[in-house]
């Protein structure tokens, strides 16, 4: 049966193998026993109903032993069976085959930086090529976070202080197709945000490194990496106080600061904002939120700053 | 409307001697200070109303909010902050509140001395200070509210809840005294049935309800500690940063996770099991038969208590545990789930064949039942392994513990309020708005939870402020759900409360006929519950005696009539 | 109910124990009295298990660090501290006897001894606890110099202290409790309240002092003497 | 229940029923020489031989003797109710199955998994 009758989204991975006919298997299982008690239930109710006051029970027996051993046995040899099939499935769900190509993910509050194979800077999207094993390394500098991608039925938790690893492999029937991933651990404010799209995508494309595919425009590029670095999590641009300030009218506000000072919002300021982000944290926003994941050239290379920043000053009035 | 409501009479009603507890003493000093195990459980059974109404009005405030994808405020810090602040005091309010309290607090306080034959139970000192306990919780998470709120989900899982508001700690401190007086509860009936049971009473010729209280007393002796260590290390970690559970310092949050369900997995059948016990009994009465397989299902209660002990790692299958560790996990997860079924299939049985009176207690039951099996049920598909991985963290899960809890659990405890009201008060609520009720609530639970089931499958991530528009019309189905739920509450909240204050139809003494001692003395009880130490000598659940009077009855007044 | 007053035998000079009115028995009061403090004691088991499991959850993962750490506590105080607790033990034990034999006097000075010894305990535990603040280490400061300077090259250390602290803090406070407890049992013994007709607080206060003390016997050789 | 034995004076009743079991002076003093000596052995066996991965196992184990002794003497459990036994068992039987899992995931996790030779998963 498809998957979908189940209400699971389409298959997409190799795990599906597994999980959907477990999943099937357990719908009918569960269904059967499910109409079975409801059935019994409105039997005995409508054929049983009290009456009269004084009606009494129409049997009193109490027990009856191989009945009761009956409904033990069967629920046991069943739950065995589903406990077997769900290992099976989830051993290869928990092992990285070696050869699978690895994709560096940071996870972060509140967004996701995928670094592709040889790719110099995270994306928030991902491009997995079909029939090819993937395993994502993942770490998350702050907080706990999940990479769920349930297309694929692939789940795991991102630890703080340690390397978690998720793996998975497209099915080939799928090029072409694109699904959402989410983060399913919550992790504060912007939880329900922190979701983006995985394309699966023939080996022709995927060679082209859709990834590091930057629009020529300047300004176009700048929005472009205003979304992929993940700056749109917390930094609205159209005036809406998010975690952090908005970015629309940026450039060269004047405000002041947490510890009372003024400031001007000036490359300098900018920069410096995102290199060290607690150094200067305007009045009004919690210290501490901000990750330094792109506090040096590797995690955010100076000349995209310089484009992000004549993207802002593209949505200010005063440029 | 009807002088008495109708219920059982027979002619061998015991004469009251003394008052009842309620009239004996009066004025609202007597109630603070009282030792009185009903008076305690009534001001417990006013507390956690109390609670779940402020929780149901968070989940209405949850479920309005999500009526809309909220796109557009995707980016509204103030709007984000104040969803993820609903839900988490939803989820406080309803598990540490009301859920793990409601039960053994009100309920058992209750009935369970009476069940047992004893004047009271065996520390009344210490059962007043656990009311005063939950009080003092009730009171600091409401401080903490003020005090910016607390934003970690129930769960307070780290680092998120390190970083977090300053709300916490002080709700952590809540849960601690909270996990206090849970345990004093616990810890005074196990102390009660041991000690206190009446002459000729032997653990097998216990009811039901008593068996299952049994076995979530010893949950919440055993587990409940490791609750209190947890949320203090917590306190330690927001003040002095020592790092257990901060992975700066070298900390796993994957133990603080350990810690956390290895109190929170055996919490679920302090939840639970209660329930299961006030069914238990509730079917019998009113279905005015024993019930089958009495032994099956007392020794399912004792070993659900301890197998739920052996599988918290089911809540952790993405959290990055052991792979071997997780197997063990999941094959003691389906071990549980075989005294779950017994219990279901022996409610069942003992309906078949029985003299079913469709009363609203009893219709409480039946929705408890079908609510419970929908809730079982999906459990086994969080317990595989394979499929927990893709339906983990999800609506799915959602839906499948509010099926268990609010669902059962909730459901249950208004079965055994319904049930015991005319034992408590001496009065009757109006039996046809109560069933009207009844259907409300098991026709707004499944419009609520059955979408959502369906969303979880397709992956909606839960605790989601904003989601994708392809759910928008299963999150309006289940914001209409809510509605009627709510509804069903509000109604039953309304004749409840009126039957209370016009006091207009007594009760009779036994209102349904049941046959364990809490129903044997005069209603209401007096305040030592009985005129005489009770001595057991009939076998438990033997409703020949009552049938054969209640067939005398009706011969006599249709031979009344005919001459 | 019986309108009997219901009390326990009581020796000349003692004041009678009146049995509270929902048991029917003296017997069946004690016994319910211990079976409930006894499932406290299981609570607080399991409350100090905690901290024990998460000693022992990351000694095994920063072995090293944590032996590195555990050198530099003073095991010289900490094996006196554990004498002092058992001789607090021996003395409670006895003067739960003393009650038990309705000997006041004796029972009184027992207590007077325990209440010394828990006292010393906390005393030594002022001389540790100072000593590490004045070198930089403590709840929440971690500045190690002098005898701790080593600490600062073992990254995991730090983690040791902090649980170090914890648990020794957290037994400290339960020491306190029992000292109050004890002081309590000593006024109202001198009142001649204890006897061998009901000895009840005595005996709890007792449980509960052992289980302190037993708590003790674990931590000193997980926390001082880490090989 | 405990059997009455009372004799009553006017409307007070004396209750018998309760019989105390003092443990005698020299049992008492024994046992805390006992625990004192195996103090002395923990220190000198910690500071003189080395056990290797099993010294945290020896030092447990001693503490447990020493922790069994209080408990059954001092805490008069050796001659106590059963189900107060069955109380404090509980308590450690539960808190051993605390330390299993959480130990069997810190001993066994991350084998799944390598990266450069290192187990994935582990803290620190």
């Amino acid at each position: 049966m498809d998957p979908e009758f189940y209400g699971l989204p389409p298959a997409a991975s190799t795990f599906a193998e597994d999980v959907d006919p477990l999943f099937e298997f357990l719908w009918i299982v569960c269904g059967f026993f499910f109409l079975l008690i409801l059935a019994i239930l409105a039997y005995s109710v409508v054929r049983y109903r009290r009456k009269r006051l004084e009606q009494p029970a129409a049997s009193n027996v109490t027990h009856h032993t191989t009945l009761e051993i009956v409904w033990t046995l069967i629920p046991t040899v069943i739950l065995m069976v589903v406990f077997a099939w769900g290992w099976k499935g989830n051993l290869k769900q928990s092992v990285a085959p070696p050869d699978a190509l690895r994709y560096d993910v940071q996870a972060f509050q509140w967004g996701w930086s995928i670094y592709h194979p040889g790719a110099i800077r995270g994306s928030k999207d991902i491009w997995v090529p079909a029939g090819k094993p993937v395993q994502f390394v993942m770490t998350s500098p702050d907080v706990l976070h999940s990479m769920s991608i349930p297309a694929f039925r692939a789940k795991r938790d991102v630890v703080p202080g340690s390397r978690q690893i998720l793996w998975f492999q497209a099915t080939e029937d799928m090029v072409g197709e694109s699904f959402r991933y989410y983060c399913t651990e919550y992790c504060g404010q912007g939880h329900s945000v922190m979701n983006g799209m995985v394309h699966v995508v023939s080996q022709a494309i995927y060679d082209t490194q859709p990834w590091a595919q930057v629009p020529e425009d300047p300004i176009e590029a700048g929005e472009y990496f205003y979304n992929t670095y993940g700056c749109s999590a917390c930094h609205s641009s159209n005036g809406v106080a998010g975690s952090g300030p908005t970015f629309q009218n940026i450039w060269m506000r004047e405000g002041k600061l947490s510890n009372g000072e003024n400031y001007v919002a000036d490359e300098a300021y900018i920069k410096n904002s995102v290199r060290n982000p607690d150094s200067q944290i305007v009045a009004g926003y919690p210290t501490g939120l901000m990750p330094k994941t792109w506090g040096d050239e590797s995690g955010m290379p100076e000349a995209d700053l310089d484009i992000i920043i004549g993207w802002m000053k593209s949505i200010s009035e005063d440029n | 409307m009807t002088a008495t409501a109708p219920g059982v009479e027979t002619t061998t009603e015991p004469q009251r001697k003394e008052p009842s507890y309620l009239e004996v003493k009066k004025g609202i000093g007597s109630w603070l200070g009282t030792l009185d195990h009903k008076r305690i459980g009534l001001m417990y059974l006013f507390g956690v109303t109390g609670a779940f109404a402020i929780g149901g009005l968070l989940a209405l405030a949850i479920r309005i909010i999500l009526w809309d994808t909220n796109l557009d405020l995707q980016q509204d810090a103030e709007f984000l902050n104040m969803y993820n602040q609903v839900f988490t005091l939803h989820g406080v309010f309803m598990v540490f509140l009301f859920i793990i309290p409601a039960i053994p607090g009100s309920l058992a306080n209750f009935a369970l001395p009476l069940m047992v034959g004893a004047p009271d139970v065996a520390l009344p000192r210490l059962n007043l200070a656990s009311f005063y306990l939950w009080m003092i919780g009730a009171v600091l998470a409401v401080v903490a509210i003020i005090q910016g709120g607390v934003d970690t989900g129930w769960t307070f899982y780290t680092p998120y809840s390190l970083q977090s508001k300053d709300g916490t700690v002080l709700m952590g401190t809540a849960i601690f005294i909270l996990g206090f007086s849970s345990i004093f509860t616990g810890l005074n009936f196990i102390v009660t049935m041991h000690k206190l049971r009446a002459r000729g009473q032997t653990w097998f010729k216990m009811p039901l309800f008593c068996w299952a209280i049994y076995a979530t007393s010893v949950l919440q002796v055993l587990a409940t500690p490791v609750l209190g260590i947890t949320v203090l290390l917590l306190a330690f970690e927001h003040l002095y940063g020592i790092g257990v559970f901060d992975p700066k310092l070298g900390g796993d949050p994957v133990l603080f996770q350990h810690f956390f369900w290895f109190y929170s997995h055996p919490a679920v059948y302090i939840m639970i099991l209660p329930a299961m016990g006030v069914i238990s009994d509730v079917i019998s009465v009113h279905a005015r038969k024993p019930l089958f397989g009495y032994k099956l299902i007392a020794f399912s209660s004792i070993s659900i208590a301890v197998i739920s002990f052996l599988v918290w790692g089911h809540h952790m299958f993405t959290s990055g545990q052991s792979e071997y560790v997780m197997m063990a996990f999941s094959f003691l997860t389906m071990l549980v789930a075989i005294p779950t079924a017994i219990k279901v299939f022996s409610w069942v049985a003992t309906i078949w064949g029985g003299s079913v009176a469709l009363s609203a207690p009893m219709l409480y039951a039946l929705a408890f039942i079908v609510i419970f099996t929908i809730g079982g049920l999906t459990g086994v598909f969080l317990g595989a392994l394979s499929v927990d991985i893709h339906l983990h963290d999800t609506y799915f899960v959602v839906a499948h513990f509010h099926a268990v809890m609010m669902g059962s659990t909730a459901i249950a405890f208004f079965a055994g309020v319904h049930h015991w009201w005319p034992k408590m008060f001496g009065v009757m609520y109006h039996e046809g708005l109560a069933k009207i009720a009844a259907i409300l609530i098991l026709v707004g639970f499944n419009v609520t939870f059955l979408p959502q089931f369906y969303m979880g499958s397709q992956g909606m991530p839960r605790r989601y402020a904003t989601y994708d528009p392809q759910f928008e019309i299963y999150h309006r189905w289940s914001t209409v759900g809510a509605g009627i739920l709510g509804a069903g509450f509000a109604l039953m909240l309304g004749y409840l409360g009126y039957s209370l204050l016009t006091r207009k139809i007594p009760a009779k003494h036994n209102q349904w006929g049941g046959v364990t001692m809490d129903w044997t003395g005069p209603t209401p009880p007096n305040l030592y519950n009985f005129d005489e130490p009770p001595v057991v000598t009939e076998r438990l659940y033997d409703y020949s005696k009552l049938q054969k009077q209640l067939e005398e009855e009706a011969a006599q007044k249709s031979a009344g009539t005919q001459a | 109910m019986s309108d009997h007053k219901l009390v326990t035998p009581t020796p000349a000079g003692f004041t009678t124990h009146e049995v509270a009115h929902h048991f029917e028995s003296a017997e069946q009061e004690y016994q319910a009295a211990k079976l409930g403090f006894w499932l406290f004691l299981a609570t607080e088991i399991m409350l100090f298990g905690g901290i024990f499991a998460a000693y022992i959850f990351y000694f095994m993962n920063y072995q090293s660090d944590f032996q590195g750490a555990g050198a530099t506590l003073n095991w010289k105080l900490g094996a006196l501290n554990t004498l002092v607790l058992l001789t607090s033990s021996w003395t409670m034990a006895a003067a739960v006897r003393n009650a038990q034999l309705s000997q006041k006097k004796q029972m009184l000075i027992n207590l007077g001894i325990t209440l010394v010894c828990a006292g010393g305990f906390m005393v030594v535990k002022y001389i540790e606890y100072s000593g590490k603040l004045h070198d930089g280490v403590f709840f929440h400061i971690w500045e190690p110099v002098g005898h701790y300077a080593a600490l600062q090259d073992l990254e995991f250390s730090q983690l040791f202290y902090r649980i170090y602290f914890t648990a020794t803090g957290i037994h400290g406070v339960h020491v306190l409790v029992g000292m109050v407890l004890i002081a309590w049992l000593m006024l109202r013994g001198s009142k001649g309240h204890f006897h061998s007709g009901f000895y009840t607080p005595v005996d709890l206060v007792g449980l509960y002092g052992h289980v302190v003390d037993r708590i003790w016997i674990f931590l000193f050789p997980l926390l001082y003497l880490v090989p | 229940m405990a059997d009455h034995s009372s004799d009553s004076h006017g409307d007070v009743r004396i209750d018998h029923s309760h019989h105390a079991h003092a443990v005698s002076s020299k049992l008492l003093a024994g046992i805390y020489f006992a625990l004192v000596v195996l103090t002395i052995v923990t220190v000198v066996l910690a500071k003189t031989v080395d056990f290797g991965d099993l010294s945290l196992l020896v030092a447990v184990a001693i503490a447990s003797v020493k922790s069994t002794l209080v408990m059954a003497i001092f805490m008069h459990l050796r001659w106590d109710t059963p189900i107060n036994n069955i109380a404090f068992l509980s308590s450690v039987i539960f808190l051993s199955l605390l330390f299993l899992f959480t130990l069997a995931d810190i001993f066994s996790r991350g084998e799944a998994n390598y990266i450069g030779g290192q187990p994935v998963g582990l803290p620190g």
